[in-house]
């Protein structure tokens, strides 16, 4: 203890703490943790080594997809993120699609990016709501909930079901945009839209959950590059990077939207990177739902397949896509292909090897929490015991979803 | 016949009793402690777009804390292994205690020399700094300092339970409770000294009967008071020290059954004690009125209060530890310092 | 929220995009086989499109390939994929490379390929060259039984305590399925 | 490509907007404790009625069957078997299993699987779960326990509440 320094000006790390060293098992049975071990090691109040301890959730599908066909892994691959499961499911799709040499329709394209959006939109409140609750910020956590249910009724009445949609095949998507549902899009809109400034009074303005967020967890634009840091965390911390314009699927070359990226890097950017890709995603919903052209919303090689009979009865009445015997088992050509999407959470890599049989030789799934496990434990390190978890909201580190 | 009912009146009334065990100490207090958490998590409900409480009786489920408390209070008490059990069941008695003991110093209203049901304690009440009797369990000419000097060692008596629990969430919890004691303790004792000063009194009667409430001559004291009331009792956004996310429930953690229902009940207690005081002191307490009326009135401003602070849960998260400490040193000490130096010049140019 | 523009890239034209677009074609195999000429180690530099290029390489040279990966722009690892091949004995690892700071760059994928026999299934880490192979090669191992020499943290990273000497991701490990008729066996 | 904008957060400190930020704050808590946007329901007193296309519980039409296999090669869960029954090939469902992702009733060649709208379903046991083709044969009916009627209301997107709810007949 030479100099004093200035109580004033210096921030956590600078304190001198005499070492009272100790450690805390946080989880799983912990209300902080979700489905993950954090074995803490603490010196005094300062994070010496935060150790992440995965596997709680893991459900195998990287081995499960060598006994499952094609068809099978759809409803398998979404179940990691069941709250992002369009992206989940779109990423899948287009590395086989891209094995089989699948062109998708028009409208089809469309749809998607509509889905993804919608999904986009309910993951972004659904991880703010869980950095609420981090923070016990209890409203922030129903309003994000509740909030996200308006989309979730909106998904449901798109594909049939709240979280586990299964919207996307091979060659295009299962249902169709009606009338009804444009209208419920529009009103969602705007609902969401009268939100954001109520959000912002009582979340990201309110001087306590500044307090919390800024300059916590801080990761600058090199640490993010170095550690593989994926999607609002990435952006949050000055690099632009976006699949969606990096390498456009779906119909995003024709969208016209921005890339929020923010320069600070800490905990209130990669929030702030998220409210604004909400705002993002609402005007891309709503140039989807202007601009979407008429069409099929199948690849004909598998509608042509379909009973005209059946087609009239599901396709032309209620806008529904039947599924052609052909899905039921088939066979892709010999080859490999890696897809990347951006999910809700970050980039969301997809490697798939077939050998030609009905079941994949391999499929690999880089999914964001993934990539953010080695980002969470590097963030974690001489931070604050009560920052742990304000970390660990603003990476919206979803367990089940790194342990697939 | 009419003698023995004269007696058991007289025993009701006697203030001592009176203020401790029915109004507004135990009973009155317990109740309304109930209904201040039952509103704490119907008023979360409304800002949260849920319902809340609603199945358990007719009227919004107002019984379901009732419900809720007397499922607790029969769980099973474990406890661990390796603590000491004596002082294991002990330890979550004292906090409660402290947090209702200072009750005994708070007046919560004068007594008439005729005309109420105290009138007949009027002599043995007396307190001269008012020329009145007061209802107040221990009357004395200091009760100002007096209620923060009991109150004072409420979290010594936290950290005792923590660690008779013998558990580290529960320890951090106690860490942060004895951090957090440095900072709320000097703010609420400033803001009581510019009153005392422009008051020109330690007593809490001569505070109210002058007919001003604190809250007019001197906003700065009020303020700083309400923040260290809520930092006291760990309200949020100062909730650091059972911090759900991080702590489990601080040094609450290992506690069940009816142990963790008195771990728990301290803090709403210290609430409604504090939040008394705050009513008498800032808020013109009983004035104008007298005896019981002036009671109740006092009652239902500290139960504002209180309603206030919990409502808080709904728009506030918790603050850090050091951030709690920080604005209240950095923040919150100029301003009591301010209101020190408005307490003076307050009392010396307009309340004589 | 002030929105301040900061580091605009010069904003080409229409027809100078579409130019820029044709360059940056063959940008990738450019810079790879620049890449390659200056290595002086045997690779198998294969460019399949604009987007997508693999780049074979013997186990031995990885290292060496990797930082020149990294010396012309490539930042960060996407995946690290372990392949399990019975009948030749042999592992393939598959790195899926590509950049955060070089826009072009940006738009590809580039997979480096290597293998390794069941007899020694060691390779050199990439973790001093790509930080962000850290959590990858972790999963590899335990799941393949590849050991990454270099790497700082090599222990199991999902699986549970007691799944010690099994690696269930290699194709030994097989996975009960079930037949369509439940009163027939499969 | 697009510009590259890197924006920056407001980082004013100055105490006075903060004391403002808190107001705002609280002023916004009040406003929703006197005005609350309340979405959930009373459930079981209140009930939702799932929208048409939902794809829930699934339901076979025997005689229709033409005992193909279809559904239960789909099937992603192994939920969907055939079995022989009376001498025809039929599928039996495993509610236990079943993912609720359609893919069988979509794959049907003569449509003799349907989805209907029941969604909530409680079982005393697990082989209650599996249906066999005569069970499957039928609508799942089940009735809630409670006491009076069951209110049945339709979720309506609303620009001010969020969603709302209508009586449903």
């Amino acid at each position: 203890m030479t100099a004093q320094p200035n109580v004033f000006t210096m921030d956590a790390t600078q304190i001198d703490i005499v070492p009272i060293e100790g450690e805390l098992n946080v989880g799983p049975q912990h209300p902080g943790s979700g489905h993950l071990r954090i074995y803490v090691k603490l010196n005094g109040d300062i994070i010496e080594k935060a150790e992440l301890d995965v596997g709680y959730v893991h459900r195998s599908v990287e081995k499960l997809a060598e006994v499952r066909n094609y068809m099978h892994l759809i409803p398998l691959v979404e179940r990691p993120a069941i709250l992002d499961s369009i992206h989940m499911n779109l990423g899948y799709i287009l590395a086989l699609e891209k094995i089989m040499g699948v062109d998708v329709p028009d409208r089809a394209q469309y749809l998607r990016s509509l889905a993804a959006e919608i999904n986009r939109i309910a993951s972004h409140l659904y991880g703010t709501g869980i950095l609420a609750v981090f923070l016990g910020h209890s409203t922030g956590f129903m309003w994000g909930f509740g909030d996200r249910e308006v989309w979730v009724e909106v998904l449901q009445a798109l594909t049939g079901a709240r979280v586990t949609n299964s919207y996307i095949i091979p060659g295009g998507v299962r249902r169709d945009l009606t009338p009804t549902i444009k209208e419920m899009i529009e009103k969602a809109i705007r609902y969401q839209r009268k939100r954001i400034p109520e959000w912002k009074r009582i979340f990201l303005n309110n001087p306590n959950i500044r307090a919390r967020l800024e300059n916590v967890g801080v990761m600058s634009k090199e640490q993010a590059i170095a550690w593989g840091a994926v999607g609002p965390n990435l952006r949050g911390s000055g690099v632009y990077y976006d699949v969606r314009k990096f390498e456009p699927y779906a119909a995003y070359d024709r969208l016209d939207f921005e890339i929020p990226v923010y320069k600070e890097g800490d905990a209130y950017a990669r929030v702030h990177v998220r409210f604004n890709e909400i705002e993002e995603s609402m005007k891309i919903i709503e140039q989807i739902i202007k601009e979407i052209p008429q069409g099929n919303i199948l690849s004909d090689r598998f509608f042509k397949q379909i009973p005209p009979t059946r087609l009239k009865k599901h396709y032309e009445t209620h806008g529904k896509i039947v599924f052609p015997g052909y899905y039921a088992s088939f066979r892709p050509p010999k080859g490999e292909a890696i897809s990347r999407v951006e999910a809700a959470r970050g980039e969301l890599v997809y490697y798939l090897n077939s050998d030609g049989s009905p079941k994949p030789y391999r499929l690999r799934m880089v999914t964001p929490s993934y990539r953010t496990i080695y980002v969470f434990e590097q963030l974690a390190k001489g931070a604050r015991y009560a920052d742990l978890v304000a970390i660990y909201g603003s990476l919206d580190y979803f367990p089940p979803e790194a342990d697939r | 016949m009419m003698d023995i009912l004269q007696d058991i009146k007289y025993v009701i009334f006697y203030p001592s009793f009176f203020v401790m065990i029915i109004f507004p100490g135990l009973i009155a207090g317990g109740l309304f402690v109930l209904f201040a958490i039952w509103f704490e998590r119907k008023i979360a409900a409304r800002v949260q777009m849920r319902v809340g409480p609603y199945y358990v009786s007719r009227f919004g489920g107002i019984a379901q804390l009732l419900a809720d408390a007397i499922r607790v209070a029969l769980q099973e008490i474990i406890i661990p292994a390796g603590v000491n059990p004596t002082l294991y069941v002990i330890a979550p008695i004292f906090p409660l205690l402290f947090a209702f003991l200072p009750l005994a110093f708070l007046p919560i209203g004068v007594i008439p020399e005729q005309g109420s049901v105290f009138s007949a304690y009027y002599h043995s009440f007396f307190d001269p700094g008012v020329n009145m009797g007061v209802i107040a369990a221990l009357p004395t000419e200091y009760s100002l300092i007096a209620v923060l000097a009991v109150e004072a060692a409420y979290p010594i008596f936290i950290i005792l339970q923590a660690w008779a629990t013998n558990n580290r969430f529960a320890l951090v919890g106690a860490v942060r409770e004895a951090y957090l004691s440095v900072a709320y303790d000097v703010l609420i004792l400033m803001s009581v000294i510019a009153t005392a000063v422009e008051y020109h009194t330690l007593d809490v009667a001569k505070v109210v009967q002058s007919g001003i409430p604190g809250i007019v001559a001197n906003p700065l004291a009020a303020f700083v008071f309400f923040v260290g009331l809520i930092m006291a009792t760990s309200r949020f956004p100062f909730e650091i020290v059972e911090a759900e996310s991080e702590l489990v429930t601080g040094p609450a953690t290992e506690y069940s059954g009816l142990l963790f229902l008195l771990a728990m009940g301290g803090s709403y207690f210290g609430t409604y004690v504090y939040a008394l005081y705050f009513a008498a002191v800032f808020l013109g307490g009983w004035y104008p009125l007298s005896g019981f009326p002036g009671a109740v009135i006092l009652f239902l401003k500290a139960a504002v209060i209180v309603l206030f602070s919990v409502f808080l849960r709904s728009v506030y998260g918790r603050y850090r530890i050091d951030q709690a400490l920080r604005n209240s040193w950095r923040l919150l000490l100029p301003v009591a310092l301010a209101s020190i130096v408005l307490g003076i010049v307050g009392g010396w140019l307009w309340i004589r | 929220m002030s929105a301040q523009p900061e580091a605009k890239p010069p904003q080409v034209p229409q027809q100078q995009a579409q130019q820029a677009q044709q360059k940056q074609e063959s940008s990738l195999s450019r810079k790879l086989n620049e890449m390659k000429t200056r290595l002086n180690v045997p690779v198998n530099v294969k460019v399949e499109s604009e987007r997508r290029a693999t780049i074979e390489v013997d186990k031995s040279n990885l290292l060496a390939v990797a930082m020149a990966l990294r010396s012309i722009g490539f930042d960060h690892v996407k995946t690290v994929t372990a392949i399990d091949y019975p009948e030749t004995e042999t592992f393939e690892v598959l790195y899926h490379v590509s950049s955060y700071t070089d826009f072009e760059l940006a738009k590809t994928i580039v997979t480096l390929r290597t293998k390794v026999s069941y007899k020694d299934p060691t390779l050199p880490s990439l973790h001093p060259v790509w930080e962000s192979a850290w959590t990858g090669e972790r999963e590899t191992y335990e799941m393949f039984g590849i050991r990454f020499e270099g790497h700082p943290d090599l222990r199991r990273l999902f699986l549970d305590e007691d799944f010690e000497g099994v690696y269930p991701m290699r194709k030994s490990y097989k996975v009960k399925t079930e037949g369509l008729f439940v009163d027939r066996p499969a | 490509m697009d510009q590259v904008k890197i924006r920056e957060y407001d980082k004013n400190k100055n105490p006075f907007r903060l004391f403002g930020a808190h107001v705002a704050a609280v002023g916004e808590g009040i406003k929703h404790a006197i005005k609350p946007k309340t979405i959930t329901l009373r459930y079981p007193d209140v009930s939702m009625t799932l929208p048409t296309n939902y794809r829930g519980m699934i339901r076979l039409y025997k005689d229709v069957c033409i005992g193909c296999s279809l559904c239960a090669m789909i099937c992603p869960a192994d939920a969907m078997k055939m079995t022989t029954w009376e001498g025809k090939k039929l599928p039996q469902i495993n509610y236990g299993r079943c993912v609720f992702c359609g893919f069988c009733v979509d794959v049907c060649p003569v449509d003799a699987l349907r989805e209907t709208r029941v969604h909530d379903a409680a079982f005393q046991s697990r082989r209650e779960l599996v249906f066999n083709p005569d069970k499957f044969n039928q609508d799942f009916d089940q009735t809630l326990p409670v006491k009076g009627t069951v209110r049945k209301v339709r979720a309506v997107i609303d620009e001010n509440k969020g969603i709302r709810y209508v009586p449903d007949e």
